[in-house]
């Protein structure tokens, strides 16, 4: 986008301007996502509880009742408690903000749509997730409360260690594309759905699971949201939290809710690429049998039906975190560090290790065709 | 067993400690003496034939005359009633004690009774609640607290001479 | 115009990098260090991205930021009873800290100063072929032995053996002495001390056995 | 176990951090009420639980001292006020029993009827709110969708939702309205599947089962020291139920009435739910059993409704009247339990001959069950701590009074 600017202005105002529109694109998605999904989350919820959920604002549906919440909460009181760190507990929000919401700017959302092109893309991925505890600690220290302390801490024993399973989890696909850059990963899955990493190996489809059940904790969603955990820790880290700084708390939650979903889809369910191969034959992709080559049009509204496609799955993910959400109690502390320490990862071990036997046992793979990128 | 059996066997065993035995009332009782509670209440939980392992509840009731028109029988005093059971045997008791409104007579020190706290586990929050609303001091108690007025509290509330305070922390009472 | 851009940004991270870490030397606050201290790291991984060293900023981040994650934890475990931990710091602390910190500081000016192409740098920085340039991919043959800039120049099966061992040996002592540093680790954290209130030391080591999973 | 070579006074443990003095209540969501938990904890081991109470004191036994009898109804429903019906059925009973005065057959059976379904309804937010508790939000919902019905039926006998006074000396305030008894089994109808899917979103739940089974075992002798009464008692495997072993008084309601008294013994319930065994993990006397026991009431009080519906509707006569609001009552002193959904609630009554008895007194359930809170917590996970106090099903209504 930069070089495409560069043609009329400065190179300089060309890289600022497309920075802008880069964040802006992104920061619009993040939140958009996030607004969409308090409101699906209060619908699915209200479904699942055999009630109806948000009906008043803005007609039948509630449309607007994620504007009506946003509303609220940036009207209510911001409360800053007298034993608070004030300096810690105003920045904890943003910090955990920017770090979910960084994410998005190494994840690929069509065949070359994406706001950084990183070749580590997966490793910049899960460093910056990581980092999103940050804010969760500095918020639950910072707010001088012993119950905010609990979910800090409890926040940092989990994430941590759920990361090293997720990471292991991530690597296995990464491994078997050989290449940690997302578009070319998310290319090479095009064609048929059997080309999906999911399906590549029965290795890589066990991985899919551990992987998502590693997600789900490391974004603190139930069953693992021990740290807000509202019935022990009346709310975990985000107990002093009010207003408009708790929403941006929230805002992050749902934010990397979506970037993990997102993740999931393009490290193996195939990305921007449905399950046939519809691009291809209406001739917005390149067809690599024939050596055609779209037009940029067409290759743009291509890339746009691939949007579309990758925005739904990942959608789908987060739909089925609320479906657990709504129906699973919460597992407790010592359980959660069991599952990851004794069940995650030597599980993804075993999974790893059972993906580089196949990868040497069936260089070119059973039914994967086009792999190798 | 029949409370006749029960009476007898408390009545052989302590002698001159038990004071009453009331057969006809609805709920028949036995009194002892107060010093001979947690004694008693012993006995009644290890003997084999009795075997009394579980405490209802212990009641405090304050006979003190306040109202002409309604005349109270005998001295002025406070009567902790337990109501035990046996869930092995499958029978009631009534144990009754009777202790003065204060002790020897001087106002403003509670009476004092043994604890049955180390008989039944129960008692210990029981005998706080007595201690709270009715001011009867439980010796040999690990931790006689006030239980539900707060604990800066004055007076035992479910006393019968017992006046609400017009004011408590700045809050009005009346 | 893209050297100027890169300056400014180069510039606006460096003073982030150098606030944060005199904030992090002056503030008494435990957490309050670490966060400055966490911002300064970031701030170093943002001047790597910069420099179009992906992989080691990513590094950065996982690594350094995380850990002083830890760090960051400990902190505040170990503090927990007050409400904020303070550290007050003695004149000695003063004086030999500043002896350390000048004389580190001399090694790096030094090493600065007689670095060649110092006034060169910003075209290396602007140029976007290298930027693009993938960096992951020879780190990684690197630590596998296999020097990739060296593949193209030299082609000898002796040369091979000479010259691409590339980091296999440095890559295999960090992980033996990560290996050592865990062990170490958690042979501390379960190490045999003087129980100075036993029943409570069995009440602890009772509930630690509550894993329902076994 | 000595081990070889190792200095007694030297003795493995782990890192500790810092002992946290930390206030569970009284505002926290899950403490049901305005309960305050003081836990001394180190980390998220709890070393410590000392419940505060008091919070909710409204003096109802200085209170019963200046009303009459009847009037003291009324605040019997404020007790646990989850099942007002209970309350008034307890305080009814015991002051006929002073009275020497029996209600007529019709009466007993609606006293059933009515008294079993807030049995559910009071059993309904206990199993709900434990799911709340375990972090688990729906089974809540649905309990209180059933609860809701229950109300509805409770609102057409005596216009109110919460606290009836509908229960009363001398029998009831008022018949069933026509078309109520149908209404009421068109509830029990609809009402039967709602129990298996709480048991499939709770009982069955693996991760339900981890964090209740083996959690808070409370032995019986333990319950028993502690006075611990209802589901409670019954979870650690005693088969009391005062329906079946009160005060004749009492039983005397249930004659003729078929049930089962829900409690593991001789390692079975007397209700199995086929297909689905106890789970293995499952300890007799912890969270899980106290839960389940709950569960099964409820299926126990709908045959006991449908049985209760049945000889209602063949009885004869009225209802029976309530006494004078001003009745004099006969010197005397007398104690009665009741089995309360949440345990045995006891009522006592002195009195001096006078309409307004010298002394009223409530032995509450929740009051013995919350006191065994801090036995069971030692040495617990923080996490723990809301599962145990879920699994005593306590209200606080009934324990300050």
């Amino acid at each position: 986008m930069a070089d495409f600017l560069a043609i009329w202005l400065p190179s300089w105002l060309a890289l600022t301007l497309a920075a802008l529109v880069h964040v802006t694109l992104i920061l619009t998605l993040a939140l958009t996502a996030a607004a969409a999904f308090t409101w699906a989350e209060r619908k699915v919820a209200g479904r699942i509880q055999d009630r109806l959920g948000p009906t008043r604002v803005g007609g039948r549906f509630g449309w607007l009742q994620a504007v009506a919440d946003g509303l609220k909460l940036v009207s209510k009181e911001d409360i800053i408690p007298r034993n608070a760190d004030p300096l810690l507990f105003r920045t904890a929000p943003y910090v955990s903000f920017c770090a979910s919401f960084c994410v998005y700017l190494a994840l690929p959302f069509a065949n070359g749509w994406v706001a950084q092109p990183l070749d580590i893309a997966v490793f910049f991925v899960l460093a910056v997730a990581g980092l999103e505890v940050l804010g969760v600690i500095l918020g639950g220290y910072a707010s001088g409360s012993k119950w905010s302390l609990f979910g800090a801490m409890r926040e940092a024993a989990q994430v941590v260690s759920y990361e090293v399973p997720l990471a292991l989890c991530a690597v296995i696909p990464v491994m078997v594309a050989g290449t940690m850059d997302l578009v070319a990963i998310g290319n090479m899955q095009a064609g048929w759905a059997w080309n999906w990493l999911i399906f590549h190996n029965p290795f890589l489809f066990i991985t899919f699971f551990i992987y998502f059940t590693c997600a789900v904790a490391s974004v603190n969603r139930a069953p693992f949201d021990l740290p807000e955990a509202e019935s022990e820790l009346v709310a975990g880290f985000l107990t002093e939290y009010s207003g408009f700084r708790w929403s941006v708390f929230f805002m992050a939650e749902y934010a990397s809710m979506f970037a993990v979903s997102m993740l999931a889809a393009i490290l193996f369910l195939g990305g921007w690429n449905g399950p046939l191969p519809i691009t291809v034959w209406l001739g917005l992709a390149p067809n690599p049998a024939t050596g055609y080559e779209p037009h940029a049009l067409l290759a743009y509204f291509g890339n746009f039906l691939g949007m579309v496609n990758i925005l739904i799955k990942a959608t789908l993910g987060v739909l089925l975190m609320m479906w657990a959400r709504w129906t699973l109690p919460r597992l407790r502390i010592d359980q959660v560090m069991t599952m990851c320490l004794k069940y995650c990862i030597p599980l993804a071990a075993v999974m790893f290790v059972g993906t580089m036997i196949y990868l040497y046992a069936f260089p070119v793979g059973l039914i994967f065709r086009s792999g190798g990128g | 067993m029949e409370f006749s059996e029960i009476a007898k066997l408390v009545a052989e065993r302590f002698g001159e400690r038990v004071v009453g035995v009331v057969a006809e009332a609805i709920d028949p009782w036995i009194e002892v003496l107060p010093e001979a509670v947690a004694e008693v209440a012993r006995f009644l939980r290890d003997e084999p034939r009795l075997r009394f392992d579980f405490l209802h509840c212990i009641t405090g009731v304050d006979y003190l005359q306040t109202d002409p028109k309604r005349k109270i029988e005998g001295q002025p005093r406070i009567e902790l009633i337990y109501h035990l059971e046996s869930m092995v045997h499958r029978h009631r008791l009534v144990l009754k004690t009777i202790l003065p409104r204060w002790k020897d007579g001087v106002e403003g020190q509670l009476p004092e009774v043994p604890s049955v706290c180390s008989v039944w586990s129960t008692a210990n929050w029981h005998e706080r609640e007595v201690y709270d609303l009715m001011g009867v001091r439980f010796l040999g108690h690990p931790r006689l607290e006030r239980i539900l007025c707060p604990e800066d509290w004055e007076g035992h509330p479910l006393r019968k001479d017992y006046v609400m305070p017009l004011e408590y922390q700045g809050i009005r009472g009346r | 115009m893209g050297i100027v851009f890169h300056t400014v940004l180069f510039y606006l991270l460096a003073i982030l990098a150098c606030g944060f870490a005199v904030a992090v030397v002056l503030s008494n606050n435990i957490v309050r260090m670490a966060f400055y201290l966490v911002a300064c790291l970031g701030a170093v991984a943002g001047l790597f991205f910069l420099a179009g060293a992906d992989f080691v900023g990513a590094l950065q981040l996982m690594i350094y930021v995380g850990g002083t994650l830890v760090l960051l934890i400990f902190g505040v475990m170990l503090t927990a009873r007050g409400p904020l931990a303070n550290i007050q710091t003695s004149r000695a602390q003063w004086a030999m800290v500043g002896l350390i910190g000048a004389s580190l500081l001399a090694v790096l000016l030094y090493a600065a100063t007689t670095a060649g192409k110092w006034t060169h740098s910003g075209q290396i920085v602007a140029d976007r072929s290298h930027v693009s340039k993938p960096t992951a991919t020879p780190i990684g043959l690197a630590l596998l032995g296999v020097r990739a800039d060296r593949l193209n120049a030299e082609r000898t099966d002796a040369a091979l053996g000479k010259g691409m061992a590339g980091y296999l040996l440095p890559f295999e002592i960090v992980s033996v002495h990560l290996v050592v540093v865990l062990i170490g680790a958690a042979y501390l954290a379960r190490a045999r001390r003087r129980a100075t209130t036993p029943p409570m030391a069995a009440t602890s080591g009772d509930s630690n056995n509550l894993d329902p999973g076994d | 176990m000595a081990v070889e070579g190792v200095d007694p006074e030297v003795a493995e443990c782990d890192v500790r951090t810092d002992e946290i003095l930390i206030n569970m209540g009284p505002q926290h969501p899950s403490t049901h009420g305005v309960l305050r938990v003081v836990l001394r904890t180190d980390g998220e081991v709890v070393l410590e639980a000392t419940p505060h109470i008091g919070y909710l004191h409204r003096c109802a036994e200085k209170i019963g001292e200046n009303v009459s009898p009847r009037q003291w109804i009324p605040y019997t429903d404020r007790m646990d006020y989850l099942a007002g019906m209970n309350m008034n059925l307890g305080w009814s009973l015991c002051v006929e029993k002073l009275l020497k005065l029996e209600v007529p057959e019709k009466a007993r059976h609606l006293r059933v009827i009515i008294v079993e379904l807030n049995r559910i309804a009071s059993h309904l937010v206990a199993a709900g709110t434990y799911g709340l508790d375990l972090g688990s939000f729906t089974p809540f919902m649905y309990a209180f969708r059933e609860r809701e019905k229950i109300y509805d039926l409770f609102e057409l006998v005596c216009g109110a939702r919460l606290t009836y006074s509908y229960i009363t000396i001398g029998g009831a305030m008022a018949d069933f309205p026509s078309g109520w008894l149908e209404k009421c089994e068109k509830f029990l109808n609809e009402f039967e599947p709602v129990v298996d899917e709480l048991h499939a979103l709770l009982t069955d739940n693996t991760i339900f089962i981890r964090r209740t089974a083996g959690i808070g075992v409370l032995p019986a002798e333990v319950a028993i020291d502690y006075g611990c009464t209802g589901p409670v008692l019954r979870g650690s495997g005693v088969a009391w139920d005062l329906r079946r072993d009160g005060d004749p008084w009492y039983t005397r309601m249930y004659e003729g009435y078929e049930f089962h008294v829900i409690a593991q013994t001789n390692g079975r319930y007397p209700v199995e739910r086929p297909g689905h065994p106890v789970p293995k993990a499952a300890v007799l006397g912890d969270c899980w059993h106290r839960y389940y026991v709950r569960m099964l009431e409820c299926v126990e009080s709908m045959r006991l409704i449908r049985q209760g519906m049945e000889k209602y509707s063949r009885a004869k006569g009225g209802i029976g009247e309530p006494i004078k609001l001003m009745q004099k009552l006969p010197k005397g002193e007398v104690y009665l339990e009741t089995e309360a959904p949440k345990g045995q609630m006891g009522f006592m009554i002195v009195s001096d001959g006078a309409a307004i008895p010298w002394r009223a007194r409530a032995r509450s359930s929740s009051f013995c069950n919350l006191s065994v809170l801090s036995e069971l917590c030692r040495g617990c996970l923080i996490a723990d701590v809301p599962a145990i106090l879920g699994s005593l099903d306590i209200v606080l209504g009934e324990i300050d009074r």
